[in-house]
């Protein structure tokens, strides 16, 4: 059903500035709030170094354990009388970049075999579909634990493990979008103006696809944070003296009754965070998809 | 006069198609020997029914479909291999209007980035004059110069396959196949495209085929009309005469069953039945189930497409080898 | 007979009353108690073979309430040794012991244990295998040819022969006296008696038992309790065993329920579900305390954490690099901080047990906290900040993880590059592959004497050496003073430059404290921790 | 449609046998396990012995390949640390692992989707509001954050319930509940998105207009359609069943499957593992199976199709 | 129910929508009498298909409608629901322009027949399959007994929008609402279809609105017809009055932008322009800016929809064409 059709200049176009406002206007609180504390996070991560009153390491022995609140430790000090806060802020800093970077890889990954699948068709997307179900098989927390048991884990480990995390999802998302585009519509409209198949790709159907993708990310985002936080749980996670958001709780567990701030700072960051970016993820696939607008 | 632009002689395209679940796969004949010729500059129009081939006809008219048999030569040359460098460095020759625009369109790129991927595609433009290029052609389709940055969302159906067209044409190509580019138009529109195309056809010399189920927007705009059914041409002759005196009874019901303003439906014949799955080909004339006037040849015998006259062709064993319509 | 001792007579008469009174006994018996204990860990290899599950968790199910030895470790005391399944024992010459067996000790099969069953207990059936015993040949090898086709966990003849390395065999000289032969002269053979391995079996359990597996799953041995229901990995319950030789055990039911969350323990502590929560950590004693009701009995224990080096380290092949991490360790701030004061920093590897026989070294202490001199001593070294890898386990010792935080902090106050290697497992710890620096690890006091730890670990069989962390000749010829001479004071000689060498010269570890252990538990049972992981519910230590 | 399954189970089994390999190889390339059985202490002697006992000492392609011959012939290797079958170990671990998962799964589905379906039929209500907050809060607290708060509410403060074993009814509901709350939020915005879709198609309307009632629309069209996206999320669940249970089973001492698996593989008892592995991905493998089933029964344009 | 014969089946007054805050329905008037059939006739976005939707309730929540749409004098603009349900399908039914995904898929389409039959008469079991074979016939579904249990995917689009006029003509409405049935259609099944609803009125008696921008299928369908721009109805009439003479400029421009199949072939007759955006709405005649013939006034002012006697009503300043009832077709490009 065709109720309005928004395609004519208007007369009088509003400037840049004041549909700027309008948009900012629009956006639920919510997910502002969203944007504002992911917008904290990422600068937070950038600017760790700078932001933290302590060296994550640095210890004091008679001041372990002290209550949030006081003037030299804001946020209270850890079992070893380590900053929370410095800890705090250094954990968001290596849990952003473990689940940006695993995003990235798995997303990188799952569209180039998705993609992959849907130009080669036959055997390739058959080999794209065993392992996309093998992912399936095992649950990634098994399949995680199993590996990280065994080979002790690592940053670079941990990332890259991390990093199939979800990528049949990508797989799948890009496969059926290229498919559908490519039987009909705008890659195949532009296959047969003679592009080439990696222009059709590259230029046309990824930043197609690309929405979809991302509101994918989004989901995949803070999932990678609990996975690492469940898997630090284990004691698999970040090693010491590293430290990160699911490596606090795992390790502030023991304090929950004793030193609860410890444990709930991160968990709260966790929480917040996944929150954040679950109702940015959730509003910006309305945002992108035009058919809800 | 110079040779044709476009051959076609025994196109054959079939798929396989499983019925039911356990079914196997049988092959289908969506295009089962269809020869044409298009000339430089003419406009052939092709009709029927959906399911009668019509679009896939166009496809393989420009190599999109490979043919299983049958071989099709554009400019005097074989039609190369889909998807290798020849054939995607003909494309700046030949190019497709689709149905739909909006799908036709990247909708992540504006208007004129799209008007000017064929240029950059072929390295036909230097990249300095390929804005005037496309202002250009945006003139020439009858966009607005403000509408350059506009998304293909932005713009209205019309302005959209305005858009595609002026992609279309920005190559400069000699062949153009309309694939239903006026159906998912408003009446006004419509005239508003087809009449745009007519000038722009008439202006640059392409050829046109053009492919469409409403009769009377292809009575407009072609100077030949084939008739299709079931993946054969079942007629074939010019515009001006085929819808004033349809001989082969498919033909006739197709005219008929245009409604026209201000006249009755009575009195019409209104061909019964849907048109028939390509999987299941009736035996003989393929019409002959929904045929008035089949008679028991017509059931076994499939009747070749045969000259009535000069420029006129029908296969149907009922048309007399003269002009003259079958009596009704 | 006429000679009835005492405690038979005592056992007679309480049988007859038993008989007699069986009613109110039954009735008295439901008025037992029974006691829940949360642990992290029932055992290891989830069998209940002391041989098989060598290991601090088995300590604690096995002592004193499952496993007699001949000797028994005096455990509520001064660790020594004390008569049990043996009432008497005496040296025949350096390299035989003789023992008078108790008479009237009943299995949990309601057999009387006699002689065969201690030959048993120490054959190649049950323990030995094919090995051979070192300098001699094994005695009595009819005794010890395996009557059963029982198959013998691959460990445990390695495990038997690092504990009687020379046992030749055990003769049964008559029903209720045996005589244990060493192939060389030994003066820790009763010591040996009441290590971890040396308990008592029955015989005809063993041979009645289906497989290995059946048999360690429910070992038919002599102590208090017996074994009720054992589901590996998930609890363990013992129940009382009526006819033990030492009276009625106070308790109906031991029941240990693993719980490996420290968190999900003190929960469960207190709520109320649990009578005793184990392996608390320092930190929960607090959160315990301060509960009614509850309160935690710390104990420290006859094991010292330690730090290793491996000299195959190039930075760590210079002793004084060694010498200075020695130097940079605070560890009585490391004492205070992470185990609220309840241990001490030990003299070296050294136990209050040495003072039994005289082997305690006066005056020996752990290296001086002293960050200048650990400077200078870098600055001597040429030490140029190379990093030293530390392979480390997630808290397989009490507080590792954060005890290896401070120390590599401290070590960085000194200007000591040292790196944390999270490892999963001992192998990754022990994989030769890469460069190895400093690691963790433990020393335990066995028998009262200083061949355990410093021999066992650090000599030239020890683990220390066999895994190529560090050798010293001298060491290694000191070690066999201190294994074969009978010389007190030769041998106090010998201890005394082993631990110079290895804690001052050529440092092969560092001391760092006494391990200590922690129980939370209701105040209202009356009962006692002992300095050990072994939980004694022996009349003795209940209500006492 | 036969040939699209017979396809499907042919992939399934390639499945697991990459599952199998995957556990062989990761398992055996990581190191020895005999020196984590046997512990620090344990002379080299006795390594050694333990390795030719289990046969560590072959080359690795010929393990493997004994693996898999023994796998076939139904055996799928003896516990290190056990000496019993790991088949039997596992089995007789599932049904401690059911006992939480079951009801947590019946939970998620009782409550998260009809929670879903009724936000999206309240779509900007207060109670969809809610349902979305509630729903990503339960998804987004770690599960033993949120184990450990119930303990410490309904075990600690209000002594209702206990905090861990297996003894009683009782001591499930905590387990049960710390297991069901983020599946219920994931399962709630699922049916809500796969609601609203459905509840913007033309035969929606096409129902309304013919005069059905909303309840019967909601009922009778609305929901076997929006089953078609759901059953996909909740094939998922059933087949994360057993392996779903690894964090709670140890903050709960719940001796199931999961603990299992972290106890077998902090001690490397390669067989067992492999083995929970194997029943781990033939659960997952076979409730794939179903949902692909299901799919052709919920939706009969799949009947005729040989997608994918 | 003892309708009152001469009394107008279904009164639409002053109906306005808004989605949004944009206004894209601006006051409509019309009268259904019993049996009659109207067409309305417009380009996409003129609102005519959001009349019937707004009238039924069948509109997304986010709609506001104000105005009132009686049946047989019996409001339904914010009834309960109850009401409207009753009113749906039993005296007004709707069927849509995409058959095959107005259809539910994963129901047999014997079920989606019997349950409208259910709902409006009472109909099970057997009695209801009886029935909706015998719909299926009417609506000439052949072989429809071995066709009962099967899907919608199963059948051809046609061949859906005859299963879709026949779960309609279940509850026997007093009117059908065909809102573009056939445009998504062949032309040769899109004449059956329309000879189909001819058919059906005539034998039924029940009314029809049948919305289409096909000025010639409207032409054969109804008597009436109704031509909207912008929200609004710009002109209506008498079928054979308005396509005669068609008085205002966007009427006669649908006329002169067809083309046809007979007659010289010539170059067609567009209007320029295309239909505003319903957010900015020019002041006076929304036509105006795409009008050959606008004066000052339609600018500024915009015309009221007059009642013209039996040519019907016009919204115009300037009509085109022979103001009475000369019937000279002029025919010369705008």
């Amino acid at each position: 059903m065709t109720i309005a059709d928004i395609t004519h200049p208007s007369p009088a176009e509003p400037s840049l500035f004041v549909r700027g406002i309008r948009q900012v206007r629009k956006v639920p609180f919510s997910v502002a709030f969203g944007i504002a504390w992911l917008a904290a996070m990422v600068l937070i991560a950038f600017f760790a170094d700078l932001l933290r009153p302590y060296g994550i390491t640095a210890m004091d022995l008679r001041a372990r354990l002290s209550l949030p609140g006081n003037p030299p430790h804001l946020l209270g000090t850890d079992e070893l009388g380590r900053d929370v806060l410095s800890r705090l802020l250094q954990s968001i800093r290596v849990s952003l970049a473990i689940a940006f970077g695993a995003t990235i890889i798995s997303a990188v990954l799952g569209t180039t075999l998705g993609f992959a699948a849907a130009k080669f068709r036959g055997a390739v997307e058959h080999l794209v579909l065993v392992l996309a179900d093998f992912q399936a098989a095992l649950p990634f927390l098994v399949m995680s634990l199993a590996v990280l048991a065994f080979f002790g884990s690592s940053m670079p480990l941990l990332i890259g493990l991390m990093g199939f995390y979800g990528w049949e999802r990508y797989a799948r998302i890009a496969r059926g979008l290229a498919i559908s585009a490519s039987a009909q519509g705008y890659a195949a409209a532009v296959v047969q103006l003679g592009a080439t198949p990696l222009r059709v790709y590259l230029h046309h159907i990824l930043p197609n696809v690309a929405s979809t993708l991302i509101v994918s990310m989004t989901l995949t985002f803070p999932e990678i944070i609990l996975m690492e936080s469940g898997l630090s749980f284990l004691g698999l996670g970040v090693q010491p003296p590293e430290t990160s958001l699911g490596n606090m709780v795992g390790f502030g567990r023991d304090y929950l009754t004793r030193a609860p701030w410890i444990m709930l700072a991160p968990a709260i960051v966790i929480m917040v965070t996944t929150l954040s970016i679950s109702l940015v993820g959730d509003w910006l696939r309305d945002k992108l998809d035009p058919t809800l607008r | 006069m110079a040779g044709p632009i476009l051959q076609a002689k025994d196109l054959v395209r079939t798929y396989e198609v499983r019925q039911g679940m356990f079914g196997r796969p049988s092959p289908v004949r969506a295009v089962d020997g269809i020869s044409l010729t298009i000339m430089p500059g003419e406009t052939l129009g092709i009709v029927g029914e959906s399911g009668s081939g019509k679009s896939t006809l166009g496809r393989m008219l420009l190599g999109i479909d490979p043919a299983q048999a049958g071989e099709i030569a554009f400019d005097g040359q074989a039609m190369p291999k889909l998807g290798t460098p020849q054939w995607r460095a003909l494309r700046a020759k030949m190019q497709l209007v689709y149905q739909d625009p909006l799908a036709a369109l990247d909708r992540r790129l504006t208007i004129s980035a799209q008007i000017a991927e064929p240029l950059a595609i072929h390295g036909l433009v230097p990249l300095e004059h390929r804005q005037t290029r496309v202002a250009e052609l945006m003139s020439a389709v009858g966009l607005r110069p403000d509408q350059a940055d506009r998304y293909p969302h932005e713009l209205s159906g019309g302005q959209r396959q305005r858009a595609v067209i002026a992609r279309a044409l920005a190559s400069r190509p000699k062949l153009l196949v309309c694939d239903e580019p006026v159906s998912a138009l408003d009446v006004s529109i419509q005239a508003q495209v087809v009449n745009m195309l007519r000038d722009l056809q008439e202006e640059n010399h392409i050829a046109m085929v053009f492919i469409s189920h409403d009769l009377k927007v292809v009575r407009n705009i072609a100077d030949r009309v084939a008739v299709m059914y079931l993946g054969r041409i079942v007629e074939e002759a010019s515009s001006d005469v085929i819808f004033q005196s349809p001989l082969h009874p498919y033909t006739r019901a197709l005219v008929s069953s245009v409604p026209v303003p201000g006249r009755p439906l009575k009195g019409r014949t209104i061909l019964q039945g849907e048109p028939p799955n390509p999987a299941n080909r009736p035996s003989g004339c393929a019409f002959h189930p929904r045929c008035p006037m089949a008679t028991d040849i017509c059931r076994t015998t499939a009747p070749p497409l045969r000259a009535i006259s000069a420029d006129r062709t029908a296969a149907c064993h009922l048309v007399a080898d003269s002009a003259e319509p079958v009596a009704a | 007979m006429v000679t009835l001792n005492r405690r038979h007579a005592l056992g007679l008469m309480s049988a007859a009353a038993g008989t007699i009174i069986l009613p109110r006994m039954s009735f008295s018996q439901s008025q037992r108690q029974s006691v829940t204990i949360a642990v992290q860990k029932i055992t290891n290899n989830n069998t209940l073979d002391i041989w098989n599950e060598q290991s601090n968790v088995g300590e604690r199910v096995f002592f004193p309430n499952l496993w007699e030895g001949l000797i028994d470790r005096n455990w509520m005391g001064d660790q020594g040794p004390v008569a049990s399944l043996a009432t008497e024992w005496k040296r025949i010459d350096d390299k035989t012991l003789e023992l008078k067996l108790r008479r009237g000790v009943k299995f949990h099969n309601g057999d009387e244990m006699t002689a065969d069953d201690v030959v048993f207990s120490f054959s190649k059936e049950r323990i030995f295998g094919n090995t051979e015993p070192k300098g001699g040949k094994t005695v009595f090898e009819a005794d010890h040819k395996p009557t059963t086709v029982k198959e013998l966990p691959a460990a445990i003849p390695g495990v038997a022969r690092r504990l009687w390395p020379a046992l030749a065999g055990v003769e049964a000289v008559d029903k209720y006296t045996v005589r244990f032969h060493n192939a060389t002269p030994d003066v820790t053979l009763e010591g040996r008696l009441y290590s971890f391995g040396s308990q008592i079996t029955s015989r005809r359990a063993w041979d009645e038992a289906k497989s290995y597996t059946d048999w360690a799953r429910k070992p038919v041995t002599t102590g208090p309790y017996m074994v009720g229901e054992y589901k590996p990995d998930v609890s363990l319950t013992l129940v009382a065993f009526d006819e033990y030789w030492g009276g009625r055990p106070p308790l109906k039911e031991i029941r240990f329920v693993e719980v490996p969350e420290v968190a999900s323990r003190v929960n469960g502590l207190l709520s109320g579900q649990y009578d005793f929560a184990c392996d608390l950590p320092p930190d929960q004693i607090g959160a315990v305390k301060n509960a009614p009701g509850l309160e935690v009995q710390s104990s420290t224990i006859w094991n010292h954490r330690i730090s290793t080096f491996n000299t195959q380290n190039p930075v760590l092949a210079n002793p004084l690099v060694r010498r200075a991490m020695t130097h940079s360790i605070d560890r009585q701030a490391i004492v205070e901080a992470l185990w609220a004061g309840q241990t001490v920093v030990p003299a070296g590897l050294q136990f209050e047990s040495f003072k039994t026989s005289d082997m305690f070294v006066d005056g020996w202490a752990t290296p001086e906290y002293n960050p200048e001199l650990a400077k200078k001593l870098l600055k001597d070294a040429g030490y140029k900040g190379d990093a030293i890898p530390y392979r480390l386990l997630n808290n397989y010792y009490t507080n590792q993880t954060a005890n290896a935080q401070i120390m590599v902090e401290m070590w960085k106050q000194v200007g000591l590059n040292v790196e944390i290697q999270m490892k999963e497992n001992w192998a990754q710890i022990h994989d030769p592959a890469g460069l190895k620096g400093v690691r963790d690890w433990s020393a335990s006091n066995s028998i009262n004497d200083p061949i355990t730890p410093l021999v066992v670990q650090f000599g030239p069989n020890g683990e220390a050496q066999q895994k190529k962390d560090w050798t010293n000749a001298e060491v290694n010829q000191l070690s066999v003073v201190l294994e074969t001479s009978t010389d007190r004071a030769l041998r106090k000689k010998a201890i005394t430059r082993m631990l110079e060498i290895c804690e001052r010269e050529d440092p092969a570890y560092q001391v760092l404290h006494q391990n200590a252990v922690f129980t939370g538990m209701k105040k209202s049972l009356k009962w006692k921790a002992a300095p050990a992981f072994a939980m004694d519910f022996r009349s003795g230590n209940w209500n006492a | 449609m036969l040939r699209f399954f017979l396809i499907r189970i042919l992939r399934a089994l390639v499945t697991i046998l990459a599952v199998l390999t995957f556990a062989f190889v990761v398992l055996r390339m990581s190191g020895d396990p005999a020196q984590v059985m046997l512990g620090p202490d344990v002379p080299q002697e006795s390594v050694d012995a333990f390795r030719h006992a289990w046969g560590l000492d072959q080359p690795l392609w010929i393990q493997y390949i004994s693996y898999l011959k023994a796998i076939f012939t139904g055996d799928f290797g003896v516990s290190m640390r056990d000496k019993a079958s790991a088949l039997q170990l596992v089995i007789d671990r599932i049904p401690a692992t059911l006992e939480l998962t079951i009801p947590a799964l019946l939970l998620k589905l009782v409550i998260g989707i009809p929670a879903g379906v009724y936000a999206a039929l309240h779509r900007q209500s207060a109670v969809d509001r809610g349902v979305i907050l509630a729903a990503i809060f339960g998804f987004t607290i770690p599960s033993f954050v949120m184990g450990l708060l119930l303990v410490l509410i309904f075990s600690i403060i209000l002594g209702l319930l206990p905090s861990g074993g297996q003894d009683t009814w009782q001591h499930a509901i905590l387990p049960i509940l710390t297991m069901s709350i983020g599946g219920i939020g994931i399962l709630a915005r699922f049916s809500r998105s796969a609601m609203i879709e459905v509840m913007g198609q033309p035969y929606i309307r096409t129902a309304s207009a013919k005069g059905m009632n909303w309840a019967d629309v909601v009922w009778r069209h609305a929901l076997p359609n929006a089953a078609v996206p759901i059953v996909t999320i909740v094939g998922f669940m059933v087949g994360s069943l057993i392996a779903g249970a690894v964090v709670v089973e140890s903050i709960f001492s719940w001796p199931g499957i999961g603990r299992l698996l972290v106890v077998s593989v902090s001690n490397r008892d390669l067989a067992v593992v492999q083995c929970i592995l194997l029943v781990i991905a033939a659960a997952m493998v076979v409730s794939n199976l179903i949902v692909d089933l299901m799919y052709g029964w919920l939706d009969p344009r799949l009947r005729s199709h040989s997608a994918h | 129910m003892t309708a009152d014969p001469t009394r107008n089946l279904v009164e639409l007054r002053d109906l306005k929508v808004a989605f949004d805050g944009v206004q894209v329905l601006h006051g409509i008037d019309l009268d259904v009498r019993r049996g009659e059939a109207i067409g309305l006739v417009g380009e996409s976005g003129c609102g005519k298909s959001v009349t019937w939707l707004a009238a039924l309730g069948l509109l997304p929540g986010k709609a506001s409608i104000t105005g009132s749409v009686r049946v047989d004098g019996d409001e339904l603009l914010g009834a309960p629901r109850p009401v409207l349900e009753r009113v749906r399908g039993k005296r007004i039914a709707m069927i849509f322009q995409d058959p095959s995904s107005s259809l539910n898929p994963v129901l047999r389409i014997g079920r989606q027949i019997t349950e409208a039959l259910a709902i409006h008469r009472g109909l099970a079991g057997d009695a209801a399959k009886a029935e909706a074979l015998r719909l299926m016939d009417m609506v000439g579904i052949p072989d429809a007994r071995r066709r009962f249990d099967l899907y919608s995917h199963e059948f051809s689009g046609g061949q859906c929008q005859r299963l879709m006029i026949a779960m309609a003509l279940a509850g026997q409405p007093d009117l059908l609402v065909a809102d573009e049935p056939t445009t998504a259609l062949d032309a040769t099944i899109q004449a059956q279809i329309l000879d189909l609803l001819i058919e059906l009125r005539a034998e039924t008696g029940m009314a029809t609105i049948f919305i289409s921008h096909d000025l010639g299928a409207v032409s054969q369908v109804c008597e009436r017809a109704c031509v909207m721009y912008a929200g609004r109805i710009v002109e209506q009439g008498k079928i054979d009055a308005l396509f005669d003479n068609p008085r205002h400029p966007y009427t006669r421009g649908l006329f002169d932008a067809l083309p046809r199949l007979d007659g010289p072939r010539t170059r067609l007759v567009p209007i320029a322009g295309t239909v505003p955006n319903p957010r900015h709405l020019p002041e006076g005649c929304a036509f105006a800016p795409r009008c050959a013939h606008t004066g000052p006034d339609c600018l500024s002012e915009r015309p009221q929809l007059r009642f013209n006697g039996v040519l019907g009503s016009l919204a115009c300043h300037h009509p085109v064409g022979a103001a009475p009832v000369a019937a000279q077709p002029v025919l010369e490009p705008a």
